[in-house]
């Protein structure tokens, strides 16, 4: 135990956290557990602190709720950071991720970046940051006079990547390790178009405003695993790019 | 435990929230009236004897009752395309919640016909109506008064299931809401205000559903129960004075 | 009114049952029933409770499956006809005998739905003459009022008045006076007898002896779903006829 | 559309699944039951006259009708907590699925005995028994085959409404289908592992009905339309074999 | 049976209506209605159709709310009675116009209902109660039978059989042989008349003049809501009458 835990936990001796395993390769299940990136490194927090994890798993729109209502001390579940959401809760953040355009194989519409979306449909996925980046386009085209796009939010991942899939939609906005598992699970049914974008999307730990002994202790926890390399270890060990690393030295 | 109370009410009259309740109406609407044809359409057949009909009828009630309406629209949205049939996401939806309402509303009506004793029938008969006008004139009319309740029922139901068709990204009630709420995270305040529009258009509903209640007990001669909707919220008014 | 003589085949012959069985289950309740009905008379069926008679109406309107034996309607075979029963319902009408009325509908309602659907009556024209035979059968004033609010005569005579608005060329009625008083009983024995007098034919379930004596041409007992006598009015009364029938007669209280 | 269709198959015996699915069945079983008991209870409420009690299945009946039972659920789990009442997930969940069932419920139960006429009540009262004997040996009996058709729907519906409890966290069999494609995007594959559970249990519920009205029909000597389901599923076979 | 004397109040008032109204909205059915009844009597009330007699009958059983007058039990008032109806319901039985019998029971079942719930008689002794009563009003085989496959004298003797497994102290019949033919009429009778020999208080609703005639120790005949004539049965068919009653009387046809 490198770091002293936090005072107030819903089970005492366990680091409880939300997670909403439908997003890979952050945090996903296999075989019935619960595996991904977000999943062991919570696991490594909770080690530094002395401490079990016990994790909830649950749809998105569940997270926040249970954050608010101490049904959890912490969200772990890649959560993207902006202004707004910094309001209502603390974030510690971890990664810096990029996005990318994944398109039908072939790319049938020739899109080279995010000047050629007008007109299109963008799929994008319920709770991530690239829906905001669609309506942006959106917005950005009425500007320019070009036809708009239409932006569909889908629940989860998959349900974006069927949409591509069946033609539903022209587009999908991903984050940069989702489309990279993406692609080498469906091997020749999308290619990524165009180059990474706003590559400087933070995610991190939520938790309760209030909470500053829990967001003292996530943070050294997370110190110490930047200090000891486990954390770079790990970025490895998912085949993240490099650019990933907020924290490293 | 809201930290902006006026964040509400600037939901609630936001042009977003407003188009999304209006779409989530239209769409409960539009499917439970084909859901409503569908179903007496269904429960109709199932009072003939033709054993191709039957089947028929036997495979749609269990397909469409057994399987997780989101499915339904799921298939519909993404599958069909698969075979050259592309409808648009609030197409999609309305298809697939009224083929699988309807094979509840199917139950909900052979419940009712089952309920006019089978003298009335007959009695239709003896007067030389056809099967169809006996079912039109004196079965349906008397098989109304048990059916409404459960069919107001399905009509609650639907106002709230039809938050499934945001899995195809149509942009009704909820999804606007969760929407709103991801990227803010002030989530019991986008739900309110959808609860609040969730509340509203039950009330119309329920108002609507005990008018008719009201109607046709009175064109039945009833007299008993005369507990009108109005009355129900007097009594609820000295309760809440209580 | 003559009472003429009866069995002749011919044009005369409305309603013919030949051999008719009837079960429910293992319950015999119709075997082998014969009846003829000629136009314009009126054939009276008694017979001890349970015996069949209610059935063998029923049977005669097409509203039971039968297991064997033949209907003739005007000349026409009408046992089996499934599609087409309710074209021969139109023309024999019903009076149950526990009323069967259209619950949801008001008495003038419940005479003008048959014509106004079947027969394509205009409602205006249909209303009146529900009126009319509200007013003949003595309640004008029960027009608007639904079922569950008349007495049990007052229902009785508004489904009589129901089976009447068809105009059907003959009318089988179930124990049409059960729930009537004497003066009630006049006023609908008359109405009978001035439509027996207009030509039509009607088959008459009852327990009133005395209505019996007066309105029937024709006479017929049962008896656990067996034809035990079948004859004219005068000598049913007053002629010879067998054992059981006279003990059945003699069992009349007056 | 499949990729791989031996991926069904391997879900469908996975433990995982398996778990979810009884899961899934236990939430329908326990909130269906405890639904039941409280629709019961307010149907019964409803025909007294106090009026405070009217005013108090009012409000119930149209608060739980009227929001969305998913905000139910959130509510019970996470808003609780705050006053001190920290339930589980599977007891929130069923909590909330009975309470909102639970209005719905007492709509078809008043239907049904809507539908038993006044002229049975007042037999049964003039024979000496009480109200409360009267609605019991009575009116409810008769109300049973009016009110199964419904009953069967709601089952079947909650079946399906029980998912929605993946919102806090309990891992029943849509979360589990949606988690297993998030992993390898085989999205339709475990979708249809899912729909096959589904099927299956609504396929036994279907069954159970069936089985129940046919044995209430027998007690009251109906012999009209005795299509049994077996009956409907040899249509079916005649069907498919057109 | 002795006609005995009638009108002396005491103990021997069993029921008792004084000042009795009641109206459906603005139909006024019962007008200022007076009657007694005494106990081990039997009571038989005629009347056109409308007149009301059903209706009277039901306020006896406490069926009906009434707007003004009293009724009193044994001595008790019960016209107000709400919360305690069902105990005073247990001592006066009725058998009902349309018979009312429970559709979901079959006839064995219906008459051994309230035996059972109201009295807690043990089921076996219900069961066996009820074959007996069946039995007694012909009909052992129909036992297992449920309404609706009951003949329409079946139902009435079955809805004849469950108030009487009550053993009432008095029971109110609403036209109880109406679906009877003559023999059975004369066996309904002459269970009456047993009940009656040993101590039953009976108000009889019928059409039925001879069976009337036979049975009863006192007439009241009703008109439009108003009792026209009440008296003992000799005085009632043989002595002096209203005009009103003379006339309905003359309406019965022999
Ligand atoms: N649907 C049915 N199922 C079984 N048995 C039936 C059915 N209908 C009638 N029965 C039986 O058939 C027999 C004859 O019944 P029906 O109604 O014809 O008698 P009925 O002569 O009209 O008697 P009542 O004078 O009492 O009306 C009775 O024993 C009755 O129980
Ligand atoms: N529930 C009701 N609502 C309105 N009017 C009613 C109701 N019940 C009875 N009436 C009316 O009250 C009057 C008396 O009815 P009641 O049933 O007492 O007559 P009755 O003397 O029994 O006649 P019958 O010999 O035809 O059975 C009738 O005119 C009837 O239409
Ligand atoms: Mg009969
Ligand atoms: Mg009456």
């Amino acid at each position: 135990q490198d770091v002293m835990a936090p005072k107030k936990l819903i089970n005492p001796g366990k680091l409880t956290y939300g997670t909403a395993a439908t997003f890979a390769p952050f945090e996903y299940t296999e075989n019935g557990k619960l595996v991904g990136f977000d999943i062991e490194l919570g696991e490594m927090l909770a080690e530094k602190m002395g401490l079990e994890t016990a994790p909830l798993n649950m749809e998105f729109k569940g997270l926040i709720p249970a954050l608010q209502g101490t049904r959890i001390d912490i969200i772990n579940s890649a959560m993207y950071i902006n202004e707004e959401r910094a309001k209502q809760v603390e974030f510690v953040p971890y990664l810096k991720i990029g996005n990318e355009i994944i398109v039908k194989a072939g790319n049938p519409h020739g899109i080279k970046s995010r000047a050629d979306v007008c007109g299109r449909t963008i799929a994008v996925t319920l709770g991530g940051i690239q829906e905001s980046y669609a309506r942006e386009d959106a917005t950005r085209c009425e500007g320019e006079g070009k036809p708009t796009v239409t932006v569909l939010t889908f629940p989860t991942a998959q349900d974006s990547a069927l949409a591509v899939r069946v033609d539903r939609a022209d587009i999908f906005y991903n984050s940069t390790p989702g489309a990279v598992k993406q692609l080498s699970e469906l091997p020749g049914i999308y290619e990524l178009a165009g180059e990474t974008f706003e590559s400087n999307t933070r995610i991190g730990i939520a938790l309760r405003k209030d909470d500053m002994d829990g967001k003292r202790a996530i943070e050294e926890a997370l110190a110490a695993l930047v200090a000891d390399g486990s954390y770079d270890a790990l970025i490895e060990r998912y085949n993240l790019p490099k650019s990933v690393a907020l924290l490293s030295q | 435990m809201f930290d902006s109370p006026e964040l509400i009410i600037e939901y609630l009259i936001s042009p977003v929230f407003l188009n999304a309740a209006w779409l989530t109406l239209v769409i409960t609407v539009v499917s439970m009236t084909c859901a409503m044809i569908i179903g007496l359409f269904i429960a109709l057949l199932q009072e003939t004897n033709w054993p191709f009909v039957n089947g028929f009828v036997t495979v749609y009630l269990w397909l469409f009752r057994g399987t997780p309406v989101l499915f339904q629209i799921i298939f519909i949205f993404n599958v069909l395309p698969v075979f050259g049939i592309l409808l648009s996401g609030f197409l999609s939806g309305v298809i697939a919640l009224a083929l699988n309402e309807g094979a509840y509303m199917a139950e909900i009506y052979r419940s009712g016909i089952q309920s006019v004793g089978r003298g009335q029938r007959t009695a239709g008969k003896s007067l030389g109506m056809k099967e169809w006008q006996v079912m039109r004139y004196v079965v349906i009319p008397q098989a109304l008064r048990v059916v409404i309740p459960p069919t107001g029922n399905q009509f609650l139901g639907m106002l709230k299931l039809s938050a499934l068709v945001s899995v195809i990204a149509v942009e009704e009630l909820l999804l606007v809401a969760n929407q709103t709420a991801s990227a803010n995270f002030r989530y019991l305040e986008a739900l309110t205000a959808a609860g609040i529009y969730y509340l509203t258009m039950t009330t119309v509903f329920m108002f609507i559903q005990a008018r008719i209640e009201q109607w046709v007990g009175a064109r039945q001669g009833a007299v008993a129960k005369p507990r009108t909707w109005t009355q129900r919220l007097l009594g609820m008014t000295s309760n809440a004075g209580a | 009114m003559t009472a003429e003589l009866q069995g002749g085949a011919g044009p005369k012959e409305l309603i013919r049952v030949r051999g008719l069985h009837k079960s429910f289950g293992s319950l015999k309740v119709l075997q082998d029933i014969d009846m003829t009905v000629e136009t314009g008379k009126t054939v009276v069926l008694i017979g001890p409770s349970g015996s069949g008679k209610s059935t063998l109406l029923r049977c005669m309107n097409l509203l039971e499956t039968i297991e064997q034996g033949s209907i003739t309607f005007d000349g026409q075979e009408i046992a089996n006809l499934t599609q087409q029963a309710h074209r021969i319902r139109r023309d024999i009408a019903m009076v149950f005998q526990n009323f069967e009325l259209f619950k949801h509908l008001s008495a003038a309602e419940n005479i003008m739905l048959a014509p106004m659907k079947v027969k394509g009556v205009p409602r205006l024209e249909a209303h009146d003459r529900a009126l009319e035979l509200l007013e003949k059968v003595k309640i004008p004033d029960k027009a608007d009022t639904y079922p569950e609010q008349l007495s049990g005569g007052q229902q009785q005579r508004v489904a009589i008045a129901r089976a009447l608005a068809m105009d059907p060329k003959a009318i089988l009625y179930d124990e049409p006076t059960s729930a009537l008083d004497p003066e009630m009983i006049r006023e609908v024995l008359d109405v009978m007898l001035e439509l027996s007098n207009a030509g039509m034919t009607s088959v008459v379930v009852t327990h009133e002896m005395s209505f019996a004596r007066r309105a029937a041409d024709h006479m017929v007992f049962m008896d656990k779903g067996l034809i035990v006598e079948s004859c004219a009015t005068d000598q049913f009364f007053d002629g010879e006829v067998s054992a059981r029938t006279k003990q059945f007669l003699d069992q009349i209280l007056h």
